[in-house]
């Protein structure tokens, strides 16, 4: 080996820093391409006097070498508490079975009527999968499953982002397909029918549910990015809540009798019907989110949903956050939702006889479920989290939300508190 | 290899200690908690072991002691080894052959305790066949060490492992730190630290200098020389004759952007003799000459 | 204040530019080189982090056959690209482009991007993106180049 | 109708070829809180799971997980 040229005790630094780079420039750390992202989150939702739930999720994504992503994701849902079985809120006592028909329970006079036999786990996995066409195509395809006691969904989708414009661009499709099949406890009852008289088969039923997405997320300049999704979706089956009624009265707020519309009699207030909803149900929403950021590095986050569906309810849903960037990884993050719906056409909050003789007699539709009618939900919270070195970052919010409605059964209140942890693997 | 580490708290944050390379070695931190400054301190002391490990030629267990039983035949090494090795020519070539490292062998004969033991011209003049970078040959994955002749990294080793520590300590955290191996230090972070230098007291200035991001790393030692005659012999040697440098610095401090490339400079310095400061300041860097 | 001065002076920059501008910068500041390959990076750009130990390799590599890699930065704010360059150490020539002034020169498609030029400034090859699946094929593109030019 | 949402559409898509930003110069853009459907986490897909499951919508932010026979 020759020296390569004259020696000169000239400036060697340059050559030194790029030698010394040359021999730290590897990385030190492996990098995160080589690495799974987990993100582990919890969150517990409790209503007052109602349905609490625990919710733990984990989900752990990787980017391989030729730019091609994988998501699994597992989610536990475990919910234990009492929900509105559909019931009017009567001035005298109601009786009512269980959602097996074994039990009978009262509820007296004034009060929402509540099941507390409410207990579930629900176990959902999926695992989504994307891959570059080209440059500017990716595709994108999926599984779900879901299941708990009385449920058990499957689904799949496909789809398809295209970048235009030097990505400032970026149009969507997305094709989801579902399927779902309900066992519910104590058989399928059947609708319209008086719950006492316990008209149950002993079967199982099924809905498909299609989804179509169409998105387009524009660059607007530096700061401000935009994106408008269409989505339809059509559902076909079953879709009536099993476990929910609605309270036959005397048109005064008095819960009707079983027994004098020729039904068997299991207590005082027991003209209760179970519920019955179409067997098709087409929905179309129309979602407009928009991000801007500050100079400062806050970012203000405004998202709008229309959905209009043939059932006749319309709703509006408005979120904000504003994400305030503080010092070393830090940020608050304010939240507020409003959300405001229309009733279905067939909801009731509660039916006279002459109504359910209509109602039996063209196999009508009517559904006493709260969700159904008009409902105005307001969501304040607050999150916090922090981001730190080499991609880790966890966060905690706690958020409070307000439902309310024409009936006392919409009145719900509910504490929303999650915390969540990112780290590389 | 593995130590012990030891953690307290100070006025602002954490210093964490543990000893390697045969050198006290420390960690500081400002604004984190005990956990992320304990996890930081595991991490860079682990760091400092594994570079000690790998490259110190005390060892019989690596790959520096492997290459001497290889007793001239070729010598499969691994990339990091081989990094390094690119890193030693490139000092060659920068140094007209002044940084050696097949120059340890001259150890065998000058033992700078002090004392006049120096040796004879022709002791000397029997090792320097078995110096002389340019007899070793490298291939790619590969090297061959002519028998006899001996590698030392430590010229690098040690500032090597300052610069990966804070690159992986930067896995912890961002917060303000400073890594101090034995006076070889690297500090990343917005506040600045307070640096204590030992060749600025002798000036009267000021013996700190305030540090937010850069490295500073010294190299040379007063204490080790031989005299005779009135002479003195300073321990910087030159490969090329195998005698030592004349009329240069004791020590040379350096501050640059990396500790490698800082203490690379401030060897390169020495290696330059009375040429010491000359050569600094023509390297556009902030240095510290200690002279007699 | 003279406190601060003081530590600007001690700062060393990990932006070896060199003093080449965005402005100064020209392929034909390189009349040694064979190819030069301009690297647009920044500090945002999730794929950068893994081309700069594959440049830094490369550079070392190929830099006596003529290979000299440039990159040029296109943060907005000095201290980004700083901070990135403490985690990422480039062994190759750097040059600051806050103002994307040579980015919009060489008309970039997309982030990051890489031009190979002879120093007449003829554009021999690009490539968008940056993939760590294609990392032969890049550098059998650079080892064309450097033979068909040496 | 939706024949015509969709034609407005490819109308502002062409018409904003002029909306935009160069390829450097997407720092702001690159940072996760400015991705939809990014910027969040596991938060959105939480809430669509609350709110679909206390309200008579769904939809629109996307979808792909779980059902639940809850509605």
């Amino acid at each position: 080996m020759q020296l390569k040229k004259r020696y000169q005790p000239g400036p060697v630094s340059t050559s030194l820093a790029l030698a010394t780079c040359a021999l730290l420039g590897v990385p030190a750390m492996a990098e995160e391409a080589d690495k799974w992202q987990v993100d582990g989150s919890m969150l517990l939702y409790s209503e007052t006097d109602r349905v609490s739930a625990i919710e733990p999720v984990i989900k752990a994504s990787r980017t391989f070498k030729n730019e091609s992503k994988l998501d699994l994701k597992l989610t536990v849902d475990s919910l234990t508490g009492s929900s509105h079985n559909g019931a009017a809120v009567t001035n005298g006592p109601q009786t009512f079975t269980s959602p097996s028909g074994n039990k009978v329970y009262q509820i007296n006079a004034g009060d929402v009527p509540l099941d507390d036999s409410f207990l579930d786990t629900r176990v959902a996995l999926s695992g989504q999968y994307s891959w570059l066409l080209n440059r500017t195509l990716r595709a994108t395809s999926g599984i779900n499953f879901s299941n708990e006691y009385d449920f058990f969904s499957v689904g799949a989708n496909a789809g398809l982002n295209w970048d235009l414009n030097q990505r400032n661009t970026t149009l969507s499709f997305l094709l989801g397909l579902e399927s779902d099949t309900i066992e519910p406890v104590g058989g399928v009852p059947e609708a319209l029918s008086l719950q006492p008289d316990q008209l149950r088969t002993d079967s199982s039923e099924s809905r498909t549910v299609t989804d179509v997405l169409l998105g387009w997320t524009q660059v607007m300049n530096r700061r401000w990015i935009m994106q408008l999704n269409y989505n339809l979706s059509l559902a076909s089956g079953y879709m009536t809540d099993p476990y929910k009624v609605v309270t036959l009265t005397d048109g005064a707020g008095t819960a009707l009798e079983s027994e004098s519309l020729g039904g068997v009699d299991i207590g005082i207030g027991d003209a209760q019907i179970f519920e019955q909803r179409p067997d098709s149900r087409t929905r179309h929403a129309l979602y407009w989110e928009n991000r801007y950021s500050r100079e400062n590095d806050d970012v203000i986050a405004i998202g709008y949903r229309f959905m209009t569906d043939d059932w006749g309810i319309n709703s509006h849903t408005l979120d904000m956050k504003y994400r305030w960037q503080l010092d070393r990884g830090w940020f608050l993050q304010p939240h507020v939702r409003y959300y405001i719906q229309s009733e279905a056409d067939f909801w009731y909050e509660s039916m006279t006889a002459p109504e359910y003789t209509t109602v039996l007699a063209s196999n009508d539709y009517a559904s006493g479920d709260y969700r159904l009618g008009k409902l105005t939900d307001l969501t304040v919270g607050l999150k916090v989290g922090r981001e730190l070195p080499s991609g880790r970052k966890w966060d905690a919010r706690l958020e409070f939300m307000q439902q309310s409605g024409d009936t006392d059964a919409a009145d719900v209140s509910a504490v929303i508190g999650q915390v969540g942890y990112r780290f590389y693997w | 290899m593995a130590g012990e580490t030891r953690l307290t708290r100070t006025s602002d944050g954490w210093l964490g200690r543990f000893t390697a390379m045969a050198s006290p070695c420390e960690v500081q931190l400002r604004d984190v908690s005990r956990s992320t400054a304990e996890q930081v301190l595991k991490r860079v002391a682990g760091e400092a072991w594994r570079v000690e490990q790998r490259f110190s030629r005390y060892r019989d267990d690596n790959i520096v002691a492997a290459l001497q039983r290889a007793n001239g035949e070729w010598l499969a090494v691994d990339e990091e080894f081989e990094r390094l090795l690119a890193y030693a020519d490139t000092c060659w070539q920068l140094s007209g052959g002044r940084f050696d490292v097949t120059s340890g062998v001259l150890r065998r004969v000058w033992r700078f305790d002090g004392s006049d033991r120096v040796p004879s011209a022709d002791q000397v003049a029997a090792l320097l066949p078995l110096i002389g970078w340019d007899r070793v040959e490298r291939r790619p994955g590969q090297i061959r060490l002519p028998a006899g002749m001996e590698l030392d990294l430590g010229g690098i080793g040690k500032e090597y492992a300052v610069d990966r520590a804070l690159l992986l300590a930067r896995e912890h955290t961002d917060a303000d730190l400073l890594l101090n191996f034995g006076g070889d230090l690297v500090a990343d972070g917005k506040t600045p630290w307070q640096i204590g230098i030992e060749n600025l007291q002798q000036n009267g200035v000021a013996g700190q200098i305030p540090l937010a991001r850069g490295a500073v790393a010294t190299s040379g030692d007063s204490r080790r020389f031989l005299l005779r005659d009135g002479k003195r012999y300073s321990h910087i040697l030159d490969p090329r004759t195998g005698w030592p440098v004349q009329g240069g610095p004791h020590s040379v401090t350096v501050a640059a952007a990396r500790c490698t490339e800082a203490g690379m400079l401030a060897t390169l310095a020495l290696l330059q003799g009375a040429g010491a400061e000359p050569f600094l300041r023509a390297q556009g860097v902030r240095y510290w000459c200690l002279w007699e | 204040m003279r406190r601060l001065l003081i530590m600007l002076l001690l700062l060393p920059s990990l932006l070896r530019a060199e003093g080449v501008t965005a402005e100064q910068f020209s392929p034909s500041l390189y009349p040694d080189a064979k190819v030069i390959y301009v690297d647009f990076w920044a500090s945002w750009c999730v794929p950068c982090r893994q081309s700069f130990p594959w440049l830094t390799q490369m550079q070392a590599r190929y830099g006596a056959e003529g290979l000299k890699i440039v990159g040029i930065n296109v943060d907005r704010r000095r201290e980004d690209a700083q901070r990135f360059l403490a985690e990422h150490p480039a062994g190759f020539d750097l040059v600051m482009d806050p103002a994307g002034k040579l980015a919009a020169r060489y008309q970039l498609q997309g982030m990051p991007s890489a031009v190979l030029l002879a120093p007449d400034g003829t554009e021999l090859e690009r490539h968008i993106g940056f993939r760590a699946d294609h990392l032969d094929e890049y550098e059998a593109t650079l080892r064309r180049l450097l033979a068909e030019r040496n | 109708m939706r024949v015509l949402t969709l034609l407005g559409c490819l109308l502002l898509v062409s018409g904003c070829q002029n909306l935009g930003v160069n390829p450097w110069e997407r720092e702001v853009l690159a940072r996760e809180a400015m991705i939809p459907g990014v910027a969040d986490g596991l938060d959105d897909a939480f809430d669509d799971h609350i709110y679909f499951s206390k309200e008579g919508s769904s939809g629109g932010r996307g979808f792909g997980g779980g059902g639940c026979g809850c509605n």
